[in-house]
């Protein structure tokens, strides 16, 4: 299967270019912030509850909030079903997406607190750990959490030789490697980076930005999703 | 879980009168939207609210071996997952007494009415069979799952293909389904009954009762849950009631 | 399989008989209530423990005692050998066990309190769930628990297109409803209900009233199994 | 779990005077009663009751793959239930220490003295052999577990059948069987050591040694338990009086 | 498979025999105490921790320090695999390590403690519970906490009908019983036995005296490996 | 877990002066050594110290069915134990999310490039492969686990024989390798950036950077972790510098 074809990728796409994203703020009644992202074929809704007294006792920090995040698939996520619960690559992904997301709350201004943060992929389609901290960040937004920053991220990757943006599902089994990478954008450090497959580092230059650079087109979107929100209120 | 006493009073007081905290009539459901076909990767999906509640099915099926006692046909299983992202009192970790009873009503219902035509989903006899994978998950949690995940199982497996192609047996077919049940759940507090209970119904509920119901008005499953108690008179009007709200609901559900 | 011949049914009895009942109160020494109830082919030993203090505090009732039912099959007790350990279906009868005998107990007498109601079902064929229940409202009442009425319960059915009641096991594998019911039998007000199957209104009503007469009878063998238990104590 | 240390005090200074609080004398154990095929759903089994200790065993038989080292041999597998209903200090979930050492001990007597003749549960070399599964309920707890649930074993298993019909295989024939063992158990408190204790002795009890003695009086299995220690003379002691012991207690199981 | 030829075992140790063992104190930087002990095949590493505070609070003993052994086999230290986790050998073999150990522990001096014993199995051939005890006894007294006696741990068992030291792992499989024997050394009393197989009263006698010397040689081994740990400090 | 705030101090003082509290230079690694063959029971093995940290990495094989996906290639799995021997922090239970951050680094690290050569431990297409598994247990830890359990696996697998003669399938053959990872790892506190952390360091850590560099120098895979941030320029600096020390590192792992 060629990836590649005239210089233009499986969906048509061109190596810089992201799938379409549609970012929704605000969707959930009951949590206290909530997203729900389409991003290509991947459907997210991210909720948050909190900042909130953490129980059991034993978990809390005495000088900032805990950031207590949740990354799941639903079983009817992925081809074959999945079974319910907490599996290794979940696990490992909730911990790295709490990390990345605790760097830009202010979580001292809530000692003895706990932020549940839910990221539930409910379609998936490669990318799903970059969309869930996307939809996260924006949920955090809209639960009024304070934050020096709002988070994106977004993976560039390697396909058939050339460097590209923003994986789809075949690309990722069968291309070179994978690099997701959130940041915070203001400041455009680096929250989140993982890489596998095999790049040169000149490849891991050229990808590292054009995932900066999907970074900061999706950080836009974000900001718009919840701009809506808020002059929807002011409408009403 | 647990409502205030403050709020409790309110719905009690308000119970006397006739009246629900949402102006809503005891025998009134609230408005009920369905969307099907919203997950790609699914055989079959819906996502469905009722009021501010939304619950997503999602149908997969896989190619294993029939129970013993079965030897002619498919399998089914059911499982509601109360994930923390639908409400602050859902926890992370396995399922609990609540979403464990919640699972089983909506099988049972399903099951019981035969909506799917299990003996159709034979592929060789003692050996291959379709397990239909009926799979649940609330995501926002404003009162009702009983019927909030009833409703969505039947309209996803109502959106569901067999998916041949992907095991290589030739082309895609529909799930080969009879009428759906209708569930309708009812809980009483402080003497009241109301249908399809909001939160804070449903957190200050006593009793509830859940019937599902077939196209003919038949009872096909039924469940009672909670501390309170309901008389034999309760019972069978429950009953009669929802006979008729559920045809309501079964419009919206095969529209 | 003819489930009903010549109006009987496979083990000969009428539609509206039940199954040779018999109940002993106490026959446990550890134990603070028990009960061993035969029933048909079912045997259940039930036992009670309380009230005492709820452990670990956080599962306390500032109000009321918290009633912990426990229905278990032993391993043995089915034709095919059950793995030890709850499952789902026992999780499910476990609570509506505990939520009908909740009804009946006078919890607000021992707030921060547990009551552990102990079901094992030793033998089983068909209606364990009634069983277990009449035996722990025994052994309930063995312990001295204070309660206004000793709930009592039973179920009726339907088979081969006849409604009856207390299904044996072929009955209740090949019939076509299962309804257990379980009362307060004084008021008879409904503490446990459930059903499956396919019944009409007419058949549901008709089943309903089985049930209740079922009940009535048992209840009667409750207290006279409880009776005897006493009389023993006051001829010693 | 714990004594009080005022019972613990008047079991230690019983102790010193040569008595046990029921009376009993150091060797002496308390009545014995066994009741055979009480459950009609097991294969096998046994109610047991030493003074008002009670367990119930059951045997269920399945058809699985042999152990690779043992392809003409079944299998036994062999467990304990520490039930709640027994004793206020039993808890439900996953066995504990507790429970797991009194399997695997119970399982022990009886497998090494190849009470079961596995060689004659295979069906086919290597591919089919019976699976035989010893479950023991404990449901009154009052001391010495360790023999109560060794003689419910032995009963069951003398009492079971191999469900040939069940698995359509020609007639139930008797479980093919050897001599049984016999386990008696001693615990050490304040220097005493008694035979079969009762839950006040359990309880006070230092160190327990638990002996399976065969037909011929040889040794099968032992298990020193607890932080107390014995001395060789003791354990010595404790190995002839089982022979004794085990002698009557022999004659109740093959009775 | 001859286990015993011209009076020799197949490894050509005489019946009285013990393998090769070699006790190093002290080879854990992290560890309150440790030990590596080599015995024949078996590689065992020893690790103490405590006292300390015994948490979660419920755990604790008022009267004393609680003993939480943990007797693990990794799991490349089988021919197949292991998997990771503990089954229900090694959690008997946890429980009666604890006891031996706390029988020697002055665990009065330490209320509310708990001393955690770690023993893990990284190459196994047959009598690795002894060797665990053997191992977590130096590891003790290497972590300083105050004992009555250095316990010590060896087998005996029959193997061809003649009574034998230390089992090698096809002994132990195809022998006729296994006698796992501690004492503390100076009393001589029975901290741990074991036994299974089929032993007459006079094989068994010959047996414990056999586990006995083995014990008294092995007790020399411990403190020579103490000793030297001192004696190499001391030169520092 | 937790560092003291005096310790901190301390060490972001020296950070700021170029210092780090062993003395080292901050792109100064701590000697390493690698003992091979060092478990009878095992496939393959090596015990590995950096520093004061010591892990053991065991090599087993089993025969098993491929992903269906790859129906022509072994499989491998990867299992870091943090064994409560190794540290007062590590608690004994399932593996917690640190530990399984820390396998799924080191297997991607073996896995992307494309070290076991997985093709080669096929048996027959589709029906029976080798599968490899990498179990890690950490007997010491005083710092940097990412890069010793990633030496250590990749030790132990160069010193894997495959186990034929076990199976009945031949001789014994030496695992069908190629080129091995390197890891290399960073931490980041009050600004300065070390590598090779001691304890102190990993617990003072507020951003840690993972690198896999293979013979050629290329990436091959990279894990940033905990939640302070980089820069660009910082992870360029890391990879470069990876690329320098690793080249060392792999003379001792190949030497």
């Amino acid at each position: 299967m060629e990836l590649i074809k005239d210089g233009k990728r499986i969906d048509g796409r061109a190596p810089d270019e992201l799938r379409p994203i549609k970012i929704e703020a605000g969707p959930l009644y009951r949590a206290d912030g909530s997203c729900y992202l389409e991003w290509g074929g991947n459907k997210i809704m991210a909720a948050v509850y909190g900042p909130k007294e953490a129980i059991p006792r034993h978990i809390q920090d005495s000088t900032k909030a805990v950031i207590n995040a949740r990354y799941n698939m639903a079983s009817f996520s992925v081809e074959d079903r999945k079974r319910p619960g907490p599996d290794r690559r979940s696990q490992e992904i909730s911990k790295i997406t709490a990390e990345a997301l605790e760097n830009v709350i202010l979580t001292e201004m809530f000692p003895r607190a706990v932020i549940d943060v839910n990221i539930e992929v409910l379609d998936a389609d490669a990318g799903t750990r970059c969309a869930g901290i996307t939809a996260a960040a924006v949920a955090l937004a809209d639960a009024g959490i304070p934050m020096r920053d709002i988070p994106v991220a977004c993976a560039a990757g390697k396909v058939d030789g050339v460097v590209v943006l923003d994986l789809l599902g075949d690309e990722d089994k069968k291309g070179d490697a994978d690099l997701p990478v959130a940041i915070a954008p203001r400041s455009e450090e680096i929250l989140l980076l993982q890489m596998d497959g095999h790049m040169t580092v000149e490849e891991f230059d050229e990808a590292l930005e054009l995932a900066l650079k999907g970074c900061r087109e999706i950080s836009k979107l974000q900001k718009e999703a919840l701009l809506k929100k808020y002059k929807t209120f002011e409408e009403e | 879980m647990g409502i205030s006493s403050v709020k409790k009073d309110y719905l009690y007081r308000l119970a006397k009168e006739g009246k629900r905290p949402d102006g809503r009539a005891f025998n009134e459901y609230r408005p009920i939207k369905i969307e099907r076909g919203v997950i790609n990767m699914a055989e079959g999906s819906a996502r469905v609210s009722i009021g501010h509640t939304t619950v997503l099915a999602g149908i997969k099926m896989d190619i294993g071996e029939p129970y013993p006692d079965t030897p002619e046909e498919g399998a089914m299983s059911t499982a509601v997952e109360l994930i923390p992202l639908a409400s602050p009192d859902f926890e992370s970790g396995p399922p609990r007494a609540d979403a464990i009873e919640l699972s089983r009503v909506v099988d049972r219902g399903i099951r019981e009415s035969k909506f799917i035509q299990l003996e159709k989903l034979c592929i060789e006899p003692g050996e291959k069979v379709w397990i239909v994978f009926i799979d649940i998950h609330v995501l926002d949690y404003d009162g009702n799952l009983f019927d909030a995940c009833s409703l969505a199982a039947s309209a996803a497996l109502m959106n569901a293909k067999i998916p041949n192609e992907r095991f290589e047996m030739g082309e895609d077919v529909p799930m080969p389904l009879s009428d759906p049940p209708v569930s309708c759940t009812f809980v009483k507090y402080n003497g009241a009954i109301v249908v399809d209970p909001s939160l804070d119904e449903d957190e200050a509920a006593e009793a509830r009762h859940t019937i599902a119901v077939d196209k003919k008005g038949d009872i096909r499953a039924m469940q009672k849950g909670l501390s309170g108690s309901f008389t034999v008179e309760e019972i069978k009007n429950n009953i009669n009631n929802a006979r008729i709200i559920s045809k309501d609901i079964r419009k919206i559900l095969e529209g």
